[in-house]
């Protein structure tokens, strides 16, 4: 199980070929990526991140412990960036390993759907006119209850 | 007890983070007590639906005791991933 | 939308990272990646793939399309490898891009699920003792019923 | 019209595909004349609950017809991913 909260760029490729290449008796690895939008129509200067240092890598290691104890998972890989990120960066990643698909989707469901509410991240996103905090959405919360 | 201010509540009090001498016995005397201080914390407080407190990097609620603690944090819900 | 149906290796890294790139205003991607398991207790030699040339990528292309209107999707892709692979290395994968993450996980879910039980290819586990065609699964098939 | 084998199928027949002749209606019909040729076919199709059939490289039943048809393929239940 890997944590990291960066403010520096991670390769995706890489990453998920060593989260991969780490877990050779796993046959199904599942990744998410979030990525910063790149809108033709919606001209999105930055997305800067804060975060809670400290409670950050708690709780994202106390929901990697979940999904690990509630799913037959070989690891849980998660990645995530803070600080000014531009359109087409990447945000964040997790990926799961388990010997069955069904495992390893609903881990990696279940990690974002935390991850998304009670990891905390604050986005805001900056404009030439603005620099708005994103709101909370009521699905992200309600996301939660199917677990 | 160091109190620290995440996103827009952290730029509606003009501070990051500041130590606070306090009595107060739970998290919701905690803000009591701060909304009786200035506008600015009047104004961070005033819809407690719109806000999210973490006790000892605990991601609690308003009733929380506060013996003992040593670190609350105030912030809007999280935005994450 | 890519089908790719091949004998030889692919990088995931590289697939992942190419097939982030070219969907920069869907902020959601997700990947499944299938591996040869590489079991100390269960010395597996090598896993045969067969497929039928023509059909397959008809029936891949029929699954990805079904995925692209049944979801939001920017865009999907499916690589599925044959012939004969050894332990560890990776037999397919399949990427979902999407403004939302809730689609990105289903339609990934969903072209797995056909993958499985209507794409012809069929596996054969190669030990020092034997060379089996691998069962299908009553619960692949199950599967199918949820979507 | 071609008649193709997959996998344990083709393995029990002994060959990969074959032209066959034939005025059978339906993939059942056919069935029914391929179990009759030799052991090797009785083998390969004594369970259809194990089998599938393609038509034309589309998955069918055992009662589509083969008016037209140019391709039929025999395989077990499919176990890629």
């Amino acid at each position: 199980m890997r944590i990291s909260v960066q403010d520096t760029p991670f390769d995706l490729g890489t990453e998920t070929t060593n989260f991969a290449a780490g877990h050779r008796d796993m046959g199904a690895i599942v990744t998410f990526t979030g990525v910063v939008r790149d809108l033709p129509d919606d001209p999105l200067e930055a997305m800067e991140i804060e975060h809670y240092p400290g409670m950050t890598e708690a709780a994202l290691t106390d929901i990697a412990e979940q999904a690990m104890t509630r799913w037959s998972l070989g690891d849980a890989l998660v990645i995530h960036r803070h600080g000014r990120l531009v359109p087409s960066e990447m945000i964040m990643m997790v990926a799961t390993a388990s010997r069955h698909r069904k495992d390893a989707f609903e881990a990696a469901e279940f990690l974002m759907d935390y991850l998304k509410s009670r990891a905390p991240f604050w986005k805001r996103e900056i404009t030439a006119k603005s620099a708005d905090w994103v709101a909370a959405r009521a699905e992200d919360e309600d996301a939660l209850k199917r677990w | 007890m160091d109190v620290l201010y995440f996103a827009w509540v952290r730029e509606r009090i003009g501070i990051p983070r500041e130590a606070i001498e306090t009595s107060a016995a739970t998290v919701a005397d905690l803000i009591t007590e701060l909304r009786a201080r200035e506008d600015r914390y009047e104004a961070a407080f005033s819809d407690l639906t719109a806000l999210r407190v973490a006790v000892d990097q605990k991601l609690t609620d308003f009733d929380a005791p506060l013996k003992g603690v040593r670190e609350v944090a105030f912030f809007p819900p999280m935005t994450g991933g």
